[in-house]
């Protein structure tokens, strides 16, 4: 295992003190694995926070600033935090007005906010959850743990935090939140695993001619197995499989993501881009955003996920709207 | 009678058998998981024991509530609220105990498995740990005060290895579908290994005293 | 080799096909591999103009735009664009206030940048170079030839584009060029080699538990091999290069920035700050702004550099003026 | 008398070792430099052949002066330049000539030669592309009008050889420091490849005539 740490039991500690020390917009709640904005709580907005294991950085705490989310909660790598620490960012960015929870679909991630939301609510603050899974390589079905949330929670965090910081009220956030959710689509494959530091060993083993489809972002493996494709192949397999489940009409409005899994550079982000924007284009789809680069990544893992946003008016003014954090400025 | 000190010693004993396995849990986790189970686990009994040695508590109630406590704050993921649950459900129904009939102590089992089944929203046969805990927990309340920490132990082996078979439906080996049969589950593995450490505990013990 | 790419030959059409698409604010001149600035020539504005080899990305068409560079010239992966090319840049860029080409010192950037100098200025566009030589890992000597230009190289973009932004002369803007070169430092380490796609194979070999210390850009063997070390030694080693030939005393000021080579997790790139945002302070130095991610890649290598750039208080103002650019907004 | 043909058959012979060497020359060039030597090179003259096949020159400089051309807008690097400039040189001293006496032809590689310094800046010794260049040129003109295309493939195989043990001073090999020692440099066997087709081709017509 080479990777750039001190120890696989330090990596979440250490790189929280790097964040903050390069961003001094943010602060990290003393004792906790909490970041938040250094304003935090500002007052008469809204609170939001995110957060799920570590890993999959800029995810979340780049996210943290003004117009996207308030705080980010950071668990051990590809491990959901603790109620206790998401209660301790609750509790920070509540200005009286509520607090809104970006919850990735993942039963660790569901269970472990939920606790902390009832905690919260406990202590009188008001709070409300949205659960992202726009994660279409997955079955959905009321009987099994549904879609997984992977890279379009990025979008949840920019729109909500935009109709946040213009002074919406919890229920107006949570509602545009649901919007955004239902409808963001993402799908993602790999090139290669990733090491989790304190395993030390890859969550599976690919053959040098071998991708997985159908990817989430913890290293767990695909929904299937493929041979390596072109950048052009993986590119329409991916979008053909998220127009199924969202469809999109020639005239029709959409941002677009290609996230690095972390791994693999921009050249290829780009490469995979250009049959995307063309596959639109045939379709007629009207690509408002482009958003290529490393959003929510799998430690070192080499591949991308698409999303597509389906875009109205509201969500195209709100995902336009400023914003300054790490990882997203505009 | 179970004792506040056999519980101490079941949580000591779990402690060191889940950091004997935290690689094999992990390598678990990693064919149809996110390889962090036996990591998150040992990371949380290391807490554990390290808190039972630190303080003492006055009863079986309070003690397994600190357990509860620290599990919930040091575990995360998903066997963090699961096993954190169930060890508050027990220690609301050992509340103020300082020893427990074995009666006691079965339906205690009952509320920690009702408490998993109420929070992950699983059921006997989604390749979980609650195949493990359910049939355990019925087991034993169905024994009452003849309990039999063997036969315990067998129907616990049992229902882990039932999960190999199986298609996972809830926790993360679901998004494997039809891939994760074939593996057995992470959490029904240190969920067997908590009910390997009681009875290896309780017998002990008996034998000794 | 696993890669997301359509075929070797076509990595850099394809990804400049996949850029313009993403960044409306780009063009691609038709026929050739330079991006301009889809509103160049800016009027009354001096011209940028940088580029070498494909496969730094975002370096250089990511750092096109408002602020930043007026155009880039992207050559095959690894090698220097070509005369012709950089000449259509300049005769794109000039308003008639002149061009700036910042060309990173390597041999064949020099020759390729300067016959196109010769040609423009026989066309009657004032020309105007400036070489990067950030890189301490390299003996600087005039008998050799001298160091190479690595990332720093993008803090010249950021600060002579924003002198040229507001208006100031060709001499102005290659003076503030100049100045940066001579207060910027950087050097790297890899722990992975790359592949150039139309080679295939690594350009070296590492052991499990060996890494290259004084490392390139162009998937070049390093200075030294050494055996993995923490991210701490790693980060006190190149920190401690760096001030060797840049010294900084207390109270002085510097901008940091910590550049992932391509396929390092910004996890572990927030790990290195950690310690190095930490032994600054030990020295007394004060860090104005810390930059952390893939600024100056090398494809899939993984590793890291370090570069520090002293400010005064004319270089801070410039850092900090407004950028719209793919790869740097503020 | 050097033909116009001959100059053709040369370049055509040069384009097909580059072509079957490119993988070699890549591999030297990944050891102490960036792996794209070979790539660069067969993609220069893949074009140059092409264009030869396309459209005729007039004359030996005008033939070369569209090489110069091709191999600058093609090459890039490092080596583009260098034979850029070379060739262009080549073709000022050849200029308008249909056919060159051997001492004019040697002339021609003298000023190559001084070209590929000029714009280069390297010494002979240096560890590049000169070191075999420079030599040959001189070899050339000093033989004049007795000039043997075996004496010339001799001393351009054993210029190539001698960069082996030299430690690089310019070109990317020179950040290795001493760590380049031990490996050919790249551009200085792609120039061996164009004298060893040079002398080839003039041979096999001198046989063939
Ligand atoms: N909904 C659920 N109900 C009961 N048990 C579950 C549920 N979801 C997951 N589990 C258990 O949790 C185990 C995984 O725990 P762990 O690896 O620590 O968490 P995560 O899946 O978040 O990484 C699974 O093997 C399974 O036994
Ligand atoms: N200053 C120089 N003078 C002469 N030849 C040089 C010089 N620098 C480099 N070269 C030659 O160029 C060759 C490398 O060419 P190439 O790999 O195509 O370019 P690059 O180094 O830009 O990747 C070297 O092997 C060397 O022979
Ligand atoms: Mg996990
Ligand atoms: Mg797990
Ligand atoms: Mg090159
Ligand atoms: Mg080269």
């Amino acid at each position: 295992m080479k990777k750039l740490i001190n120890s696989p039991e330090q990596v979440v500690r250490d790189m929280l003190d790097g964040m903050v020390a390069a961003h001094p917009h943010l602060k990290n709640l003393p004792g906790t694995q909490v970041i938040v904005r250094a304003d935090a709580p500002v007052s008469g907005k809204v609170g939001l926070v995110s957060g799920g294991g570590s890993g999959h950085e800029p995810a979340h705490a780049g996210y943290v600033g003004k117009g996207m989310l308030d705080a980010a909660v950071a668990g051990e790598v590809f491990t959901s935090p603790t109620p206790d620490q998401v209660l301790e960012a609750i509790k920070a960015v509540d200005s009286g007005n509520g607090v809104l929870l970006i919850i990735k679909n993942y039963t660790g991630d569901v269970m472990n906010f939920e606790m902390a939301a009832e905690l919260a609510e406990a202590e009188g603050i008001r709070v409300a959850k949205v659960v992202v899974n726009d994660d279409v390589a997955v079955e959905n079905s009321t009987y099994t743990t549904g879609r997984r949330g992977i890279a379009g929670t990025v979008f949840v965090h920019k729109i909500a935090g935009a109709l946040a910081s213009r002074g919406a009220s919890l229920e107006q956030v949570e509602e545009v939140a649901n919007k955004v959710i239902r409808q963001v689509r993402s799908m993602g494959m790999a090139l290669t695993p990733c090491i989790v530091p304190a395993a030390g060993t890859p969550g599976f083993q690919l053959g040098e001619d071998e991708i997985e489809i159908g990817l989430g972002i913890h290293g767990e493996p695909g929904v299937y197995r493929s041979k390596l494709m072109t950048a052009e192949e993986t590119a329409r397999t991916l979008l053909e499989r998220i127009l199924e489940d969202l469809p999109l009409s020639s005239g029709e409005k959409a941002a677009v993501m290609i996230n690095g899994l972390g791994a693999t550079p921009l050249m290829e982000l780009y490469i995979v881009n250009k049959t995307v924007s063309e596959l639109l284009k045939e379709r007629g789809i009207a690509v408002h955003r482009t958003f290529v680069g490393p959003y929510m990544t799998s430690l070192e893992m080499a591949g991308c996920s698409l999303t597509l946003l389906k875009l109205d008016e509201e969500l195209t003014d709100l995902l336009d709207a400023p914003a300054r954090t790490a990882a997203w400025n505009q | 009678m179970i004792t506040l000190k056999q519980v101490e010693s079941w949580l000591i004993e779990t402690n060191r058998i889940l950091q004997e396995k935290k690689a094999y849990l992990t390598q678990l986790d990693q064919a149809i998981g996110d390889g962090d189970h036996g990591i998150n686990l040992a990371r949380g009994f290391q807490e554990v024991a390290k808190n039972l040695s630190d303080q003492s508590a006055p009863d079986i109630g309070a003690l397994l509530k600190n357990v509860a406590m620290t599990l919930l704050s040091k575990v995360g993921g998903a066997s963090g609220p699961l096993y954190g649950t169930a060890f508050l459900k027990m220690s609301t129904a050992l509340k103020d105990k300082v020893e427990a009939a074995p009666e006691e102590f079965a339906r205690a089992l009952a509320e920690a498995a009702d408490g998993i089944q109420m929070r992950g929203k699983a059921r006997v046969g989604d390749k979980t740990m609650l195949d493990v805990w359910k049939p355990v927990a019925d087991l034993a309340v169905q024994q009452g005060d003849r309990l039999s920490w063997e036969a315990l132990l067998q129907c616990s082996l049992k229902q882990m290895e039932s999960t190999r078979n199986l298609e996972a439906k809830k926790g993360r080996a679901a998004y494997l579908g039809r891939r994760s049969v074939g593996h057995l589950d992470p959490g029904a593995v240190s969920s067997h290994y908590l009910f390997e450490a009681l009875s290896g505990t309780m017998t002990r013990e008996e034998t000794a005293g």
